[in-house]
Order: structure tokens, then C-alpha cells, then sequence
């Protein structure tokens, strides 16, 4: 019985990120049309609303192409690799008081497991592909998660200083209801290397080197069509979810608002998320790409220091307040 | 004279990232800015008068038919070669008559070059610019065809279709007198050669 | 000077001699304007050796100009640069006017020189919105476009086209200028200064924007001089080289406006040329439209398009050859001189030469391009060679080219 | 200066090897034979009074149906331009028929390379020394050099290139995989007559 729940309650939320991304695209595509002086998607549905929908029928019914040359098994693997590594790590994330599906005491860490993993199919797609720009789209992106991967999960060290914890919904409790509380204020160095690494974590621009489109057409998923680029394109926008979600949690308060919405607990933790997805999209709609070079200094010459010395600095703060 | 770029960033700036928030705020701005899409099949461009679009040869409104008068200009013309006329000349009227009359639209390349040598304004670029087809063989207009695409013009142009002018028919700013006489058209004012639009200084001069 | 210009290549090789291999870039890319292709030898992301294969647009200019009347010609060059038709149709027709030694009016030099402006706009907001696209901040494009469909809104109303124009005429303009178009253009130069602020806000002194740019792609000025660049290229590496001044054409002797020049020679420094040529391009449309004279606007001595009627030699019946009258007609006409020339025009892209020969018939004896693009293109190995992929993109973007003019 | 004093001095420079000096609109053209074409080219663009440092355009010319002169069959003809000095000269090199090569200018300007290519490519003259003279313009197994007076307008036959393509099509039709968008012309017609009756 209790797997049952269990089996149900992972199909409600897989459907719900389902839709999430569908609309994801909608929302950046819309903001993005916006900002730039047009409108977005409007042909499909009022204003466009339905164009999501369109778009993933469209994928389904698209010629799944194998290039001859590529190597089959990996190839068709990578995109599953990719999208089931970000679906696992929903399974921690929680989404208000009780709103989780798997409680554990390393939520943290799982998270970062996974996000590692995912990459692990973007390498393969590189690989597997046997084409050379999906293969330079392949190292950027390894070279990129190495990197970013080191520096994201030492800024979030001060915040498990702070708290003291691994689970996420003890973070979230630990940094209390009111406003003040939320560790984006004492953690402001950390949460400016989080926010960074979080870009390029999820290969946004102004770090989009693995898919740059100007220079590797479309870098590891050059050679996709049809329904696995949908799953890469699926995995991506639940990875920024994910990434998003990390930050609420760690530094924005999780679920804690000014008031109680009684009627759906994640009401506030749904809005900062999407406070994330929109400064994504905003950032992708100013900001140029970085070389891929200057990408790799600023990880290890800028962002791992910083991250180094924010840890000493909370240790000595918190060795001296207690 | 040299090039004056702005001054570097200082550490404040650098730490603020002020560079990118402007940018930031100028992004943001733009996102409650009025659209400027038209959405093209549902709102159409405003075409102006003159554009080069879909053939047609005018239907003279009295004999019903097409004005040309096989002289030819518009195919020596040509720079692509995609007009072609056959003619026979008629005995008792000394003049030619027209047996066929084909463009090839395909190959034409809109220059206007044809219209603007036509000594009777029977030949028109009209402002029909939507005429894609999925075979080459409906893009190859006939003498019939043309006259239709003038008739279809006409009913698109609505009740101003008589004074209908072109300005490759009678050019803005060109004298009369070098015109042939059915080029001679009434046009407004500031098409005359006297109605110049000048400058704002050789006005103060004047 | 005469060094040649192949830069020392320091290529960080890891371990051994490191596994080169070779990656063809285009025709089909997104960053290669066009048909394009480059052929490049990689070390991971460093460019050992870069050559561009181009061709893939050609189309015989120089073969058809042949077989054409100078009149009809015309048409070929709305075709080289597209991006700027109007630049390239006037440079055309200032080349002809030289061979044939015909005068043009005052108004149609500035109405001339109002449109090869409005042109070097539209161009420069295309090279600007491709360039910003190219080195990812994909806005700066749209609101460059923005911008630009004003412009071909304008050359709409004044020839008909919207791209391929053939609007100016040998010895003159084919249609005089109008209220409603000279409004909008006032409206739109007053204007156009706080859209060129706009995009500045958004990459000027950005700082992702400045490292992309500054101290890549450098080229010293005799390098550029050899290397046989011209326009914002040229002068981007401080050699102070307009054709706008230094041999004038049309009414550009009669306006006032600066050439900006800048001795770093990087892509950042051509990008400021090229912003700064907005401002007084902006500033030269003011001028010629203060100072529009009325008058004709097409000279009296201008070549017809076709012969006159009654000089027209009798098409036999029946037949639907072309061009049967006119070239015979020229031939026997005997007006055109027998000559060579070169005449070269400022375009957006540089300097546009038109080297005509004329054995005295009505048609060019030979007609040779000198394109900018072309000549640009080559250059690219020396810009590239040694930085990584993300700066040849960076690199194809601030040599502005056109494949179109490249290929002919 | 005057271009034409340019001319004047870079006959008396090279006495041998200036035939003919011409002058039309303004513009001087000296005709040059082409065994000393480098070294003309050098001496315009170094002598500190001439400084020719702007390398404009080269191109070919084919002289066969051209009127006057005893030209050879072709030349090149080179456009230079002084930046500092703002005067301007044509260099017209003849080269004749059975030997139709010329010294490269790639080392005083590499940015002739392309120039050289493509006069080369179109016209058929090629370079010596120059370090790489390939095809630019057209693919690298043309036959024939387009832009020659005898070449027609029309061309001779399709590029072998386009040919096996052509072949390609058919047989994949044969498959049913193609739609046939490139028919040979054999087809075309054939279909077209079928269309007809």
C-alpha cells in the first residue's frame, strides 16, 4: 500500500514537472519575445498557450535519425541518462512542509550526485554522436561541470556550516520563518558563486559554451532530432528547476513566506523558483558567452577562492558568535 | 579623429557589476515596450505606391484588352531575359498586333526596368507581392493571366483604380517633356518638378 | 613591411605533439554569414590553420556584365552586398558616369548620397546585429532590426524594392524624393542617436562583451594596409583611409563629417569605428537634407534605357529574341568612349572598385569587382590563426562580409 | 603628384620595359611588359615620393577582340594608390598566349593572394611563386577558364560535380527515395514532351 502511494504520488509530481517544463519554455519564450521588442509564441492557442503542447506532439512524430557513423547503443542511452538523472534528484527536493517524496539526511549531496551524473549523458552524447562538433560540445561541457561542479558545492558548504545539516528540510527550518532569517544575507559571497555556478551548472548563457549555437551550431546535440533532442531539452529545463529549487531552499527560505497560503503550502516556494527561472531568462536575454577559456579562469581563479573564503569566513564567524 | 572609448570600470563598479545592471534595466525596460511584430497573414504591410511586385498588363478600359503596342522596349530591356512577345503586323492598320505575350516571373528579377520604358503604360509591376505557388507552371503568366492579375488589382485597389498612378509610370521629379504622351499623367503637386520638397537651408536662401 | 603576415603560432600542446584534426566549418553554419566555409586544423579549440573556401555564391558578374548594356547591369549590383544595395547600385553608377563622362545634377547628388548613407546605416545594423549574435547577446539583434526596417520602409517608398533597388540611374536618381519620406528620415536621424545608446547600454562596457573583443583579432596598421583591407576594417587599425575623402563623389565634398580612426586595431576598436560611423552617417543625412537644392534629378546626357522609338531598329515579325535592337543599335551608335577605368566607391563594407574597360559598343569590353569582402576574407587566416573557435566567430563578425559580394 | 608624372618617371626608372603610357579621364595607364613586374611594383610602392602602399585591385584582361594596340593576348592590370599621398597609377602587364604566367605579388601585399587566385581561376593566368595557386571561385576540377573571350556566355557542358549528382538522383528515384527535384535535362525533356502529347 504504502508503495502504491509512493508510485502515485512520483506520477503526480513527474506530470506536474511534465507540464512544468512545457510551460518553462513557453514562459522564457514569451519573456524573451517580450524583452526584445516581439511577442513570442501566438499562433497556437490564445496568445500562444498551447504551443508547448504543439511543440512536444511535433518531437513525438519527428524522424528519430541516427547518424550511420554514430555508436547506436550510447547514442539512443545518453538522453535518458541525462533527463533520469534530474527526474531522481526531484525526488528530494521539498517543496513545502511534508511535500517530499524522499526525506533522507543527504538530500544535498544526492542532489549533486545527480546533477554530476546528468552530465555524464551530455559526454556521451558528445561522444556517441561521432560528429566533431558534438564532440567539442562534449568536452566544454565536461570541462565545464568539473569545474562549476567544485565551486557550486563549496559556496553551499557555509550554508550547511550554518545550519548544520545535509537535509534540505532542515535547511529550509533552520533558516526560520521570518525574512531576516534567510541565508542569502549572511551568505551573500556564497550565493553570488552559487548563483554563477548555477548558470553555468546548467549551461545558460552567458556559459552556454557546450550548445553555443554561433560556434558548435548546436554543440552536443548537434546530431539529435526529433524526441531525444526534446528529452535533452526536457532535461535541461529541469535542471534549471532543480538548480532553482537549490537556491530557494539554501538561501531564499524554501516555502517560508510572508504569509501562509493555506490552500497550497508551495505557494511561496513555486514564486522564487520562478523568481530564478525569470532572472535566467533575463540574463539570457542581455548578457553575450563567455570564451570558453575565460570561462574555465573565472571558475578556478574567481568563483573556488571566493567559495574558499567565504568557508573560512563562516567558520570564524561562527566559531566567535557560537 | 580618434576614436574616444569610455572609462575603464573601477573596483567598485567591477564588484557591482553596474556595467550589467544597466544593461539589466534596459532589458527589463524593454519588456513592458510595445511590441513591434505584425503578426503578417491576419495584419498586412502597408505597401506604398510604386512597389514592384506581381505582373499584370493594364486592360485598356475602353477595348477591353491589353494597351501593348509590340514595340519591344520591354524585351530589349530586360536585364533577365524572362519577357517574351510575338507579334504580326497588320496590313491595313500599318500597326503591330500582339499574338502572344509571356513573362516568365520566375526569372524576373523586379528591376522595373520593363514599365519604366513602356511607352503606353501597358506593362505593370503591382503591389500584389503573395503570388508563391507550389509548381513553376503558375508562375509563367500568359497575355491572360496578366490581364486577370491587372483585373484582381483593380478589385484590390478598389474604386481608385482610374486614377491609379505609378511613379515608374510618370516619375516624381522628371519634366514632362521628356515623356511620351501617354506617360503624361496628372499627379499630385509634389511630383512636379516646380513641387520639390528642397532643404530646410536653400529654403532660408530662396 | 614586407614581412609576410603569417603570426607565430603558440599552441599549448599537453602531452607529445597533441592530435590535430581538421574541422570543416560551413557552408552551413550558424556564424558563417552566409555560404562560407572555413576549413580549419584544430588542437582542441586553438586554430592551427584556418583557410576559407568561398565560391559557393558564385555567379559570373563579370561574364554576365559582358553581355549586358551598362544600364542593364545595373541590376547585378543590387546582388553583390545585399545588405546594402543602394551603396553599391550609386557606386556602379558614379563608376559608369566616370567612363562615360557624364554629369550628374546637384539634387541627385544629394539625394544620391542621402541613400548610400541610409544604406551604410541599414548595413552597419545588420553587421552590428549579427556581431552582437555571433558573440551571443542575441537582443542587441532584434533591436537592430528594429532600426533597419525603418530604413528598407523608406527605400520602399522611394524605388518600390526593399532590397534589391536599382534605384539610381546612370546620370541621376529614377525618382525624385518626397514630403512623407523626408519627414520620416528627419524624424528617424533626430531619433537615432538614443537607439545607438541603446545598444551601447547593452554591450559598450560590458564586460564579457569587452573581453570577447579587446586585444583579439589585433592588426597593425601596415599589416592591414598589406593585408589590402579597407573601410571600417582599415581604419579600426588607425590608417586614415576614406574614399568619402579622399576622392569625393556625389555631394560627400559638400557635407562635413569625420572619419573615426582608432590605433588599436582590435575587434573592440572596429566596433567603435564602425559605431561612430553611425553618428556622423546620421549627421550627413542632416546635412543633405538641409541643404537639398531643387533641380533635376536625372541629367540630360544620361544614357536612355533603351534607344529612342523612332531610332529603334525594326524587330522582325514574329520573333521573340531579345535584344535584337538595342545593342546593335549602341554598337553602330558609336557614343561611348574607348577607355579603362577604375572608380571606387565607400560602401559599408569598404571600398567597392568597379575597373571597366570599353572598347567603345555599348556593352562593357570587361567589368572587374574589386569586392571588399572578398578581399576581407582572405584576411581571416591572419585574424584567426592561433586564437580559439569562439574568436574566429568573433572574427568573421568584425570583418562584416557579405558572401554575395565575395562571389559575385 | 600627377599620375602622369608618376609615369614619366617610372619610364625613364625602367626603360625597357615601359611600352606605352595612357591617359583617360585623368586616370594613366602605363602598359609594362611582365618580366620586371615585380620589381616596378617594389619600386612604386618603396620609393618614398611615389609610396603606392594601397594594393586597390588586380585583375585580367583578355585582349583578343580588343580593338588598337599591339597588345599581347592578356594582361593584368594592377591598380595601386597612395593613402599619404593620394595619387593613384595602373600598371597593365602583358602576357602573352602561349606562356601565360606573371611574377606573383604576394610578396610585396599579401593581400593580392586572392586576387591572384581569382584572375588565375577565371582567366587562366597563372602566377609564379605564388603560394597557393588553386582555384578560388569555382570548384577545383573545372575545365576551362570562364571569363577567356572564346568561353561561352552559356558555358561549355555541366560540372562534373553537378553530373554525378544528377546520377545520384536517379538512382535513388529508382528507390523511391528522392523526389526528383534534380532531373537530368534528358528527363526534363522527356517528361515535358510526354506532358505536351
Amino acid at each position: 500500500m504504502h508503495v502504491l502511494i509512493l508510485l502515485i504520488e512520483i506520477l503526480i509530481l513527474f506530470a506536474i514537472i511534465m507540464l512544468h517544463v512545457a510551460y518553462a519554455t513557453y514562459f522564457e519564450r514569451k519573456i524573451i519575445g517580450h524583452m526584445q521588442v516581439r511577442m513570442g509564441p501566438m499562433r497556437v492557442g490564445w496568445h500562444g498557450l498551447l504551443q508547448p503542447i504543439a511543440d512536444g506532439i511535433k518531437s513525438f512524430f519527428k524522424e528519430d535519425i541516427v547518424p550511420e557513423q554514430a555508436d547506436v547503443v550510447t547514442f539512443r542511452a545518453a538522453p535518458i541518462i541525462c533527463l533520469t538523472a534530474m527526474l531522481t534528484s526531484l525526488a528530494v527536493l521539498p517543496f513545502a512542509k511534508g511535500w517530499v517524496l524522499a526525506d533522507i539526511n543527504i538530500g544535498l549531496l544526492f542532489i549533486f550526485a545527480m546533477s554530476s551524473l546528468a552530465s555524464y549523458g551530455v559526454i556521451l552524447a558528445g561522444w556517441a554522436s561521432n560528429s566533431k562538433y558534438t564532440f567539442l560540445g562534449g568536452l566544454r561541457s565536461m570541462a565545464q561541470v568539473i569545474s562549476y561542479e567544485v565551486a557550486m558545492g563549496l559556496s553551499l558548504v557555509g550554508v550547511m556550516m550554518l545550519s548544520g545539516t545535509l537535509n534540505l528540510t532542515k535547511i529550509v527550518e533552520a533558516q526560520g520563518g521570518s525574512f531576516a532569517g534567510m541565508y542569502v544575507f549572511p551568505q551573500i559571497i556564497a550565493f553570488f558563486v552559487f548563483f554563477i555556478s548555477m548558470l553555468a551548472e546548467t549551461n545558460r548563457v552567458p556559459f552556454d559554451l557546450p550548445e553555443a549555437e554561433t560556434e558548435l551550431v548546436s554543440g552536443y546535440c548537434t546530431e539529435y532530432s526529433g524526441m531525444r533532442y526534446a528529452i535533452f531539452f526536457m532535461a535541461e529545463y529541469i535542471g534549471m528547476m532543480v538548480m532553482s529549487s537549490i537556491g530557494t531552499i539554501c538561501f531564499l527560505g524554501g516555502w517560508n513566506g510572508p504569509f501562509e497560503v493555506a490552500v497550497f503550502p508551495p505557494f511561496w516556494f513555486v514564486v522564487k523558483v520562478y523568481l530564478f527561472m525569470f532572472v535566467f531568462i533575463w540574463i539570457r536575454a542581455t548578457l553575450p558567452r563567455y570564451r570558453y577559456d575565460q570561462l574555465m579562469s573565472i571558475g578556478w581563479k574567481v568563483l573556488i577562492p571566493l567559495a574558499l573564503g567565504n568557508i573560512v569566513l563562516t567558520g570564524f564567524i561562527k566559531a566567535f558568535t557560537g | 579623429m580618434q576614436i574616444q572609448y569610455k572609462p575603464k570600470r573601477n573596483l567598485l563598479q567591477t564588484i557591482l557589476h553596474s556595467e550589467i545592471m544597466q544593461g539589466m534595466a534596459f532589458t527589463l525596460k524593454q519588456l513592458f515596450a510595445k511590441p513591434i511584430t505584425r503578426q503578417y497573414p491576419q495584419e498586412k504591410p502597408e505597401i506604398k505606391l510604386g512597389f514592384r511586385g506581381q505582373h499584370a498588363l493594364v486592360r485598356d478600359q475602353e477595348t477591353g484588352q491589353s494597351k501593348c503596342v509590340a514595340c519591344m522596349r520591354c524585351v530589349t530591356v530586360c536585364p533577365s531575359r524572362c519577357i517574351h512577345i510575338r507579334f504580326h503586323e497588320d496590313e491595313d492598320k500599318g500597326s503591330r498586333v500582339v499574338d502572344s505575350y509571356d513573362i516568365e516571373a520566375l526569372r524576373c528579377v523586379y528591376c522595373g526596368f520593363c514599365e519604366e520604358v513602356c511607352p503606353v503604360n501597358a506593362l505593370i509591376l503591382t503591389e500584389i507581392f503573395e503570388y508563391a505557388a507550389y509548381d513553376r507552371e503558375s508562375i509563367f503568366f500568359d497575355q491572360e493571366r496578366l490581364l486577370a492579375n491587372w483585373d484582381a488589382f483593380a478589385a484590390m485597389k478598389g474604386v481608385a483604380i482610374n486614377s491609379y498612378i505609378n511613379p515608374f509610370w510618370r516619375p516624381r521629379g522628371i519634366p514632362e517633356s521628356v515623356l511620351t504622351a501617354a506617360k503624361r499623367l496628372d499627379v499630385p503637386e509634389e511630383w512636379t518638378i516646380e513641387g520639390q520638397v528642397v532643404g530646410n537651408l536653400v529654403k532660408q536662401d530662396q | 613591411m614586407t614581412r609576410p603576415i603569417s603570426k607565430t603560432v603558440n599552441v599549448p600542446v599537453a602531452d607529445g605533439d597533441g592530435e590535430r584534426y581538421t574541422l570543416k566549418m560551413g557552408p552551413q553554419h550558424p556564424a558563417t554569414h552566409g555560404v562560407l566555409r572555413v576549413d580549419l586544423e584544430l588542437d582542441g579549440e586553438t586554430i592551427i590553420k584556418c583557410s576559407p573556401q568561398v565560391g559557393y555564391l558564385h555567379r559570373g558578374f563579370d561574364k554576365i556584365a559582358e553581355n549586358r548594356t551598362y544600364a542593364q547591369s545595373l541590376i547585378l549590383t543590387d546582388r553583390l552586398d545585399y545588405i546594402a544595395a543602394m551603396a553599391n547600385n550609386v557606386g556602379y553608377c558614379v563608376a559608369v558616369e566616370k567612363l562615360l563622362g557624364i554629369s550628374v545634377p546637384l539634387r541627385a547628388k544629394y539625394i544620391r548620397t542621402i541613400v548610400c548613407e541610409m544604406s551604410r546605416i541599414a548595413s552597419h545594423l545588420l553587421w552590428l546585429a549579427t556581431h552582437a549574435l555571433d558573440i551571443g547577446a542575441m537582443t542587441v539583434f532584434l533591436y537592430c532590426f528594429r532600426e533597419r526596417e525603418v530604413m528598407l520602409d523608406l527605400f520602399e517608398e522611394l524605388c518600390g524594392a526593399r532590397l534589391t533597388f536599382s534605384y539610381p540611374r546612370i546620370g541621376g536618381v529614377r525618382q525624385d524624393v518626397t514630403r512623407s519620406f523626408i519627414d520620416v528620415l528627419q524624424q528617424f536621424v533626430a531619433e537615432f542617436p538614443v537607439h545607438i545608446g541603446e545598444y551601447e547600454t547593452l554591450i559598450d562596457t560590458n564586460r564579457i562583451w569587452l573581453k570577447r573583443t579587446v586585444g583579439i583579432g589585433v592588426l597593425s596598421a601596415a599589416e592591414a594596409l598589406e593585408l589590402g583591407l579597407t573601410g571600417a576594417c582599415l581604419r579600426g587599425s588607425g590608417v586614415d583611409y576614406d574614399i568619402r575623402k579622399h576622392r569625393p563623389y556625389d555631394a560627400y565634398d559638400l557635407v562635413d563629417f569625420e572619419v573615426p580612426l582608432s590605433n588599436d586595431g582590435d575587434i573592440y576598436a572596429r566596433y567603435r569605428c564602425r559605431m561612430e560611423e553611425l553618428h556622423q552617417s546620421a549627421r550627413i543625412i542632416q546635412q543633405c537634407i538641409d541643404q537639398l537644392p531643387p533641380g533635376p534629378i536625372i541629367s540630360e546626357d544620361a544614357p536612355d534605357l533603351v534607344m529612342p522609338l523612332q531610332g529603334q531598329r525594326k524587330v522582325e515579325a514574329g520573333s521573340s529574341t531579345y535584344g535584337t535592337g538595342l545593342i546593335r543599335l549602341l554598337e553602330e551608335h558609336g557614343q561611348y568612349p574607348v577607355g579603362d577605368i577604375y572608380v571606387s566607391t565607400e560602401v559599408p563594407k569598404g571600398e567597392l572598385g568597379f575597373y571597366f574597360i570599353s572598347d567603345g559598343s555599348g556593352r562593357p569590353y570587361r567589368m572587374h569587382v574589386r569586392s571588399p569582402s572578398f578581399i576581407h576574407i582572405g584576411a581571416l587566416p591572419a585574424l584567426a590563426e592561433g586564437s580559439m573557435i569562439a574568436d574566429l566567430i568573433a572574427n568573421i563578425g568584425t570583418l562584416d562580409v557579405v558572401l554575395g559580394e565575395c562571389d559575385r | 603628384m600627377e599620375s602622369m608624372e608618376i609615369a614619366e618617371k617610372l619610364q625613364d626608372h625602367f626603360p625597357g620595359e615601359v611600352l606605352e603610357i595612357c591617359d583617360f579621364h585623368g586616370q594613366v595607364g602605363v602598359i609594362v611588359k611582365r618580366d620586371r613586374i615585380v620589381d616596378i611594383l617594389r619600386w612604386l610602392r618603396d620609393t618614398p615620393e611615389i609610396k603606392m602602399d594601397h594594393f586597390m585591385d588586380l585583375c585580367g584582361v583578355d585582349n583578343k577582340k580588343r580593338l588598337g594596340g599591339n597588345l599581347l593576348r592578356f594582361e593584368v592590370v594592377y591598380n595601386l594608390y597612395s593613402i599619404p599621398l593620394r595619387h593613384s597609377i595602373r600598371i597593365r602587364a602583358q602576357v602573352p598566349e602561349n606562356d601565360a604566367c606573371i611574377d606573383t605579388a604576394t610578396g610585396l601585399w599579401c593581400g593580392a593572394n586572392w586576387h591572384e587566385r581569382e584572375c588565375y581561376d577565371l582567366m587562366g593566368i597563372s602566377f609564379n611563386g605564388h603560394p597557393d595557386m588553386r582555384r578560388i571561385l569555382l570548384p577545383d576540377d573545372w575545365v576551362g577558364h570562364p571569363l577567356r573571350k572564346e568561353y561561352p556566355l552559356k558555358g561549355r557542358e555541366e560540372w562534373s560535380g553537378l553530373v554525378e549528382l544528377k546520377h545520384k538522383v536517379v538512382e535513388l528515384q529508382e528507390f523511391g527515395l528522392s523526389d526528383g527535384t534534380l532531373r537530368t535535362e534528358a528527363e526534363q525533356s522527356q517528361t515535358e514532351g510526354n506532358e505536351k502529347s
